[in-house]
């Protein structure tokens, strides 16, 4: 997966429609003012990744794109984000049909308190991808394998969720949110509690969504941006700074301060 | 609707259930559904209507009033037949371990007034214990329960005793003169509010566990729910007077006073057995004496005939 | 037809729909759902709904109209039920006529379930609607006959028959708020207890035991507890307190009543506070433990200020209990109104009076029974003060874990 | 400026050994263990104190004496006409067959050889229970092949032979009541040791219909534990689903603005409402609007289910706050819809909740009688309503009346029977409440 | 702080004290032998890392140490594990006392739902720490700027902890577990959803801290690991593979498994 070069995926990049096309996105937290006007052109079968220092406004950014935002009282969201390009706050949209085409992996791994088998089977299940009991079976082996679980808790789908360890819950999240195929995968931190072996794994799930996917992943690894994206926007601040293909980002920032915080990378 | 309804006193109720159950071991008829709640709510339900959303029959403690009457009729209920079948004696009783009393009305309204007449003065009671009323009774502090304003119960007992003590010890005079008639009349059955004499508003059972867990405990009951626990109560006669059957129906009890339903007759017909019911009850077998209702404790009433001639011939009020 | 069998054959018809709905939803795209909207089973649901639906509203409000008594002959009545079948067949045809791969079935179910939803929660407020209308009329009659002023200032309680009577609640007023205060004096402090020590330190074994007999308390009929107060509790503490403390010999006392009332409401504090303590994430627990705090105050300081909403809603139900409770203060707290700070004293509270003055022996449109009405609307109104005043502190003071 | 931070770590000390501050803290939390024990123990004590009084004062209700003796039909007391006319029997009332009991039962007392002195007629009729009479007249228009015949007729003991043998009349007490006497006492005993009284299991009591006043003994709780059966099958229909979709709706769907938090507001405050008022409330609105029946479960049901809903709504949406809302994105994020969100997984998640209320709810609703009072419920109904649905409509009591009722009542045997009918009571609210305590405890769960 | 070579590391452990001697540490969840004969000398100023793939028992060893395994029901825990010679797993010992000289910071952020000033002060409060006020104010302060977040919310201490950022919860969790100066401080991956400045940061805060105290650290990060630590602690499948100086594992791992494992490492 790794042997790509770099530059052969610049090249395909040109030729991806747009799947997001945000312009202005503003959002509040009560009198906080989180992101502010952010406008990004997300593309279809590209990996985009999410780079900033903590607190920045990625997640927030991230949670605007399937309106997960709207969980949140206090949160306000203002600007246009076209999906495809229609207007996924327009007030016709349902924000269920648009989250099942647009899933997410949360920053904080939260499996439900019941089975793993579960876990992963409720996205097929109530989209009804899986009308057998054979198929279900079929997708949530597919998902965990995909996900990298399948070896660690094959013997185990009866036990709940819960009672994984940090990184099994992250992936049995991951499994759930692929189960379900969305056309757009909102990654938040995937790997953060993953060892290398298993990140290398998800890396390479990431990189075979993109055949047919839009993958936006938040990493706070510029190795992992390097490694898996064909875009890279940096947010600072609430602001988005900068916003380019994965190589001009890492090999000739615009702004000082992507450059900045790039060079104060370590290791 | 094939089941006769019947509602009111609480008084009442334990006749009418025997009446009723009776009813129905006799007869083919449904057995009546009674509900007690007490005799105005009954007789306010009983006036509400015609039809078989409203009762049949009205139980009462007391005889209707013209007011009551004429809302029956307002309300299209115009042939209401009144049946006094029998009377009950109210009796005051102690705690079986303790002293004897024998009272009088005067005592008892001197014990229990709120407001006694001293030298000329009206003062609060200043009686604590019996023995401060009639040096003849017990030293015993007062503490009398007395069933409260919602019971038909105490109506009798502010008429019969209290009224009539004041009366017969000139307080009531002493009153009118110092503040007229009508203030008299107030003060004469006002009762004590400094815990001498509590109001009970539950029913006799309750009343009877307040004699039990008070030792210089007295309290009002029914004749009938006394003769029931004479192993717990001692009874105290008044003006010389024991409360029985016998005593109540003769008159010579002085505290006692008659019982009431009301057959709506408009429900004739409507209601299966409604008048077989009324008949019924009032027969001698049934109401008259030796008859279950006498044996419980009712005082049967010695025209009963007459009673039973009028609902035969179903003699509405109001029609002479 | 008897309602029974109206309502056999609606359910019977919606049944078929489901059936109907989903196999035709099915047979739409040749056996691939993937190509519908809504899952098979939400047009089905759909079509369930649709037959089921109308024809009910429609027997309900037949039933509002007229009796609804079981074999009632006049004509409407028995129009109905041929009607309500009707209905539900044509539900069940323009339920099935609508189904197309692209119909949104799951939001139409989801719609119509939205609003059953909150016909549900409209009949909470129908039910407040009803209890102030039935109250009001009642009430107005009242304070033509009776000021108002006497009746909300007035300190004295003395009904009598024939008039003359003072009706002043401010004594019954009085008691309400000392018995119930007495009462979760009792019930809280237990209450809160035994659920932080079923919820944290109790074996799960112990917990299933103590948890739902805790709960028996709160289904003994209070008459067991108002002749407990009577019989046991109020001879002790009129021989064990209140003698020789020289605070009056009542057998009857406000402390009676609240003791005893304290104990039945035990379980509505501690099971509802047993039920949110429980469900406060683990890993708050562990984040406090972890710093080295111990489990008291862990409880203390973390689990309990994050399940404050639900012990206040407890509480409140707990006060609501022991504002409405009838029995034990008639029984344990005597019938005397008055004010005092004495607890070793008989007093009583609004709804003792609401009871007794509305199945007295008074005449029925004389003061004396409206001011039952009376008591009623203003036990009302001071209840939405207290809890206007809990939703107030809840807000306040939520911690929202998470 | 002080900081702890920046001194020199705490010196080492021994684990095994605690510290001044520690073992003040150890102290405090054992002080507060030690509240949470002692709180369940309160609980737990006065409930045992609880179902001490009720179970000494109400197991004697569950046992009854009883007579066996030969009783002959005499026709001129039953058939004065001697036709055998069923129409010309019924005419003879119950009264007239107390005579055959009474000459049965001197009949016995002679041939057992008692010698009881100062035995009067009426210690011998207050011997049966008035409700032998009733049977016997019921067998004889039945079977009027029996007049004449000599039949061996097992009958109730009144109450007051019943409490003797129970032990709850004493000799001497016996000698002080107006209703027995001593001589009565005597005969009680005699018989019993000759075996023609015997106390035996009293299915009555739990299958017969209430007795009047004058037939404590053969009072029982039929009519009201089907009454309360009804009401309970009504508000358990209507009350809990109603409750949650409520809940549910005012948790998770409604916005939040004044209206709802006057919705909110309003229903905890139907919690404190008296129940009385929802008698009043229920005759309004069911009884003289709807035209529904007086004393009817359908009415009792429905007034016991507005009482009962804030309960449930005040749990509920208690449990529902307490689910982190992490699980609400979780499912949000896999693209459930907020209705399958609420149903798959935070309605799961806050049933524990959701049963504690039904429970604290059912239990009152079982218990309450206040509302009943306005509806006609308190009432002596001594008809078994019919099946569902027509029952519904029939006239019936419930069991929180019928305790009420015989607290009540002048005859003590009636305090035994209320207590008897508590026990009752409780046994119908745990198995009422079995099924919601086994599925709370399989819902319970920590995250 | 990144200046110190690695030699100069090493050369300092041989002094170090034991702190924590563990020997035969078994733990079950119910059935799942999930941590099998673990034997391990943790020293005193010293950093230790562990490090092994996801789910295979590093989280249910570090919990062992201050006895947080207590609060799992289904977890049991065998073998010995002595602190300062002093086995913590003793009846005597109270396990308050320990946790308040152990501190930990859990895998997955938990903040108290409390304002982020009381989170931090909720230490020192219960420990007595800070007799005044103005003490706390300097104790809060203080600890959030040496978890690198006092920037952050400097302006907002009254906030609830739960409105931050998954980084900032992260970071607030590390202000409040070194607030009350524990002797050995547990952490569990704590730089997982941080970005690299603040990474620095804590890993800065780390070699602070060592002067003075014991620091065991969950890593997935094996430069993390070759950075802060001196010693290392290889777990697999449960077992406790290797342990040795940070440097014989990077450099010269005994265990096939251990050199598989580190080898397999990406970027
Ligand atoms: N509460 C629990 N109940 C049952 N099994 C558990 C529980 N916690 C952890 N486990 C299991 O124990 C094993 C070790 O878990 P642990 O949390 O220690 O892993 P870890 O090394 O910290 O992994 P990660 O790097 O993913 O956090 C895992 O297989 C996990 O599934
Ligand atoms: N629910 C909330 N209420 C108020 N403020 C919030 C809320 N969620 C986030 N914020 C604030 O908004 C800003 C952006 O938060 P966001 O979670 O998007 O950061 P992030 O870039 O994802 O950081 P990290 O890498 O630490 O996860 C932060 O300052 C945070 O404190
Ligand atoms: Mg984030
Ligand atoms: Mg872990
Ligand atoms: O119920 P009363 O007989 O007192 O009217």
């Amino acid at each position: 997966m790794n042997q790509m070069t770099q530059a052969e995926r610049s090249v395909q990049t040109e030729t991806r429609d747009v799947k997001f096309e945000c312009r202005d996105v503003q959002v509040w937290y009560g009198e906080k003012h989180a992101l502010k006007d952010v406008g990004v052109d997300i593309l279809d079968k590209t990996v985009t990744a999410f780079i900033g220092p903590s607190g920045c406004g990625k997640s927030t950014f991230l949670r605007c794109l399937n309106r997960m935002n709207d969980t949140i009282a206090a949160a306000r969201v203002g600007g246009q984000m076209l999906l495809d390009g229609e207007d996924i706050y327009d007030p016709r949209v349902d924000p269920v049909q648009l989250r099942a085409r647009v899933g997410m992996v949360f920053q904080k791994p939260n499996p439900f308190p019941k089975s793993i088998y579960d876990n992963v089977a409720y996205g097929p299940r109530i989209h009804g991808l899986a009308p057998t009991r054979a198929d279900l079976d079929a997708v949530v082996e597919k998902s965990l394998r995909r996900a990298a679980l399948w070896d660690d808790v094959k013997d185990r789908l009866g036990e709940t969720g819960t009672s994984l360890s940090g990184g099994q819950q992250q992936r049995l999240c991951i499994a759930r949110a692929i189960a379900t195929s969305p056309e757009v995968l909102l990654m938040d931190e995937p790997c953060s509690a993953l060892d290398p072996i298993a990140t290398a794994q998800i890396e390479e799930l990431i990189d075979e969504l993109r055949d047919r996917y839009s993958v936006v992943i938040v990493t706070h690894s510029m190795q992992q941006a390097a490694r898996v994206s064909q875009k890279t926007a940096f947010f600072h601040l609430g602001h988005l700074v900068e916003y380019a293909s994965t190589d001009d980002i890492f090999t000739s920032p615009k702004d000082p301060r992507t450059e900045s915080y790039i060079t104060g990378r370590i290791g | 609707r094939n089941q006769i309804q019947v509602a009111g006193s609480s008084t009442v109720l334990p006749y009418a259930t025997i009446a009723a159950e009776a009813f129905a071991d006799n007869t083919d008829f449904a057995a009546p559904v009674v509900e007690g709640g007490g005799s105005g709510a009954g007789i306010k339900q009983f006036c509400a209507g015609v039809g078989p959303r409203t009762i049949d029959i009205a139980n009462s403690s007391r005889p209707m009033t013209q007011a009551e009457l004429a809302d029956c009729h307002a309300n299209g209920v115009a042939r209401v037949i009144e049946v006094r079948f029998g009377y009950d004696g109210i009796v005051f009783a102690s705690g079986i371990n303790g002293p004897d009393f024998a009272l009088s009305t005067q005592d008892i309204h001197a014990a229990l007034a709120a407001e006694v007449v001293v030298d000329g003065r009206r003062t609060p009671n200043p009686a604590r214990r019996w023995a401060d009323v009639n040096p003849t009774l017990p030293a015993q502090e007062i503490a009398v329960f007395v069933p409260g304003t919602k019971h038909g119960t105490r109506e009798v007992f502010e008429e019969k005793v209290m009224a009539a003590g004041c009366d017969a010890s000139g307080t009531r005079a002493e009153l009118a003169a110092l503040d007229g008639d009508k203030a008299a009349r107030a003060a004469c059955t006002a009762l004590r509010s400094d815990g001498r004499a509590v109001d009970i508003d539950g029913d006799y059972t309750e009343t009877l566990a307040r004699v039990d867990s008070n030792p210089n405990g007295m309290g009002v009951f029914g004749l009938s729910f006394y003769e029931n626990n004479t192993t717990r109560l001692k009874v105290a006669p008044i003006d010389g007077v024991v409360p029985t059957v016998a005593s109540v129906a003769s008159g010579e009890y002085p505290v006692s006073r008659p019982l009431f339903f009301y057959v709506k007759a408009d429900h004739f017909g409507l209601v299966p057995g409604l008048k077989e019911f009324a008949e019924f009850f009032v027969v001698d077998a049934i109401a008259g004496p030796g008859g279950p209702l006498a044996d419980y404790g009712l005082v049967p009433d010695p025209q009963l005939a007459a009673v039973q001639a009028a609902v035969a011939a179903e003699h509405v009020m109001g029609a002479d | 037809m008897s309602p029974l069998t109206t309502l056999i054959i609606i359910l019977g018809l919606a049944g078929l729909g489901y059936l109907l709905g989903r196999r035709r939803a099915v047979a739409l795209v040749a056996g691939d759902t993937r190509q519908l909207h809504s899952r098979p089973a939400y047009h089905g649901w759909l079509v369930a709904l649709l037959a089921a639906l109308p024809p009910l509203g429609l027997l309900v409000l037949g039933g509002l109209a007229g009796p609804l008594i079981p074999g009632a002959t006049h004509g409407a009545g028995a129009l109905l039920a041929p009607a309500a079948a009707l209905l539900a067949l044509a539900g069940l045809g323009v339920g099935l006529a609508r189904i197309s791969p692209g119909f949104r079935a799951r939001n139409a179910v989801e719609r119509v379930i939205g609003l059953l939803l909150i016909l549900c929660s409209l009949i909470a407020i129908a039910t407040t609607l009803g209890i102030v209308l039935s109250l009001v009329f009642e009430s107005a009659s009242f304070f033509r006959l009776y000021p108002w002023h006497e009746f909300l200032f007035g300190t004295e309680w003395t009904p009598r028959f024939g008039g003359g009577s003072k009706l002043g609640m401010l004594p019954l007023l009085w008691g309400t708020l000392y018995i119930s205060f007495i009462a979760l004096l009792v019930a809280v402090p237990i209450g809160l207890f035994a659920a932080i020590y079923m919820s944290e330190y109790a074996s799960r074994r112990v917990r299933a035991v103590a948890k739902p007999a805790i709960e028996v308390l709160a289904g003994i009929p209070t008459i067991v507890y108002g002749l407990f107060a009577l019989v046991t509790v109020g001879p002790l503490i009129r021989d064990w307190l209140a003698q020789p403390l020289g605070l009056g010999d009542s057998g009857a006392s406000v402390a009676t009543a609240g003791l005893v009332m304290g104990i039945m409401l035990i379980p509505f504090v501690s099971s509802l506070s047993d039920d949110i303590i429980n469900a406060v994430p683990q890993s708050l627990r562990d984040g406090a433990l972890g710093l080295g705090s111990t489990p008291s105050e862990t409880i203390r300081h973390v689990v309990i200020p994050a399940a404050l909403p639900g012990i206040v809603g407890a509480v409140l139900l707990a006060a609501s209990r022991a504002i409405g409770e009838t029995m034990i203060v008639v029984l344990g707290a005597g019938a005397m109104a008055r004010i005092s700070g004495n607890p070793f004293e008989a007093m009583t509270t609004i709804t003792v009076k609401i009871v007794g003055q509305l199945t007295g022996d008074n005449d029925f449109n004389s003061p004396e029974t409206l001011v039952a009405f009376a008591l009623g609307l203003t036990l009302f109104v001071m209840t939405l003060g207290l809890n206007v005043l809990a939703l107030y502190i809840v807000r306040k003071y939520r911690e929202q874990y998470e | 400026m002080s900081d702890p931070a920046q001194t020199a770590p705490r010196p080492r000390r021994s684990l095994l050994q605690t510290d001044a501050g520690t073992r003040r803290r150890n102290a405090a939390e054992r002080r507060f263990r030690t509240y949470g024990a002692a709180a369940i123990l309160t609980a737990m004590a006065a409930l045992a104190v609880l179902m001490f009084t009720v179970f000494r004062d109400g197991a004697s209700a569950f046992v009854q004496a009883r007579a066996t003796i030969p009783v002959v039909i005499a026709a001129d007391v039953v058939d004065p006409q001697g036709n055998r006319d069923p129409a010309e029997m019924a005419k003879i009332l119950t009264m007239s067959y107390s005579r055959l009991l009474d000459q049965a039962l001197t009949r016995e007392i002679a041939r057992s050889g008692i010698q009881v002195g100062g035995l009067t007629q009426r210690d011998i009729t207050g011997f049966l229970s008035a409700q032998a009479r009733a049977d016997l007249r019921r067998a004889v228009l039945a079977d009027p092949s029996l007049v004449g015949q000599e039949i061996e007729w097992r009958m109730m003991t009144s109450s007051r032979v019943d409490a003797m043998l129970k032990g709850r009349i004493t000799r001497e007490m016996a000698a002080r009541d107006a209703r027995t006497s001593v001589a009565q006492y005597d005969l009680a005993m005699a018989l019993r040791d000759r075996g023609v009284v015997r106390a035996g299991f009293n299915w009555r009591f739990i299958t017969a219909p209430d007795g009047s006043d004058s037939r404590p003994e053969a009072a029982g709780l039929g009519v009201a534990i089907l009454g309360s059966f009804y009401m309970m099958l009504i508000v358990l229909v209507l009350a809990l689903p109603i409750g949650v979709a409520a809940s549910i709706w005012l948790e998770e769907f409604a916005p939040k603005n004044r209206l709802t938090d006057v919705i909110e507001v309003n229903i905890s405050n139907l919690a404190a409402v008296p129940s009385i008022v929802f008698g009043i409330l229920g005759l309004a609105a069911f009884i003289n609007f709807v035209g529904l029946p007086r004393s009817a479960p359908i009415v009792g049901g429905l007034v016991l289910t507005l009482m009962t809903l804030p309960t449930i709504i005040i749990s509920t949406r208690a449990a529902l706050k307490a689910v982190p809302p992490s699980i609400r994105d979780a499912a949000l994020g896999v693209g459930a819809s907020r209705m399958q969100t609420v149903f798959h997984h935070v309605l799961p998640l806050a049933m524990p909740g959701v049963l504690t209320g039904t429970i604290l709810g059912l239990a009152q609703a079982l218990g309450e009688t206040a509302p009943l009072m306005l509806i006609g419920m308190v009432a002596f109904v001594t008809t078994y309503p019919s099946a569902p649905p027509q029952g519904l409509f029939d006239p019936a009591s419930a069991l929180p009346v019928q305790i009420y009722n015989w607290t009540q009542r002048a005859d003590p045997a009636f305090f035994e029977r209320a207590s008897g009918a508590i026990i009752v009571l409780l046994a119908f609210l745990l198995a009422m409440n079995l099924i919601a305590i086994w599925l709370r405890r399989k819902f319970e769960r920590r995250w």
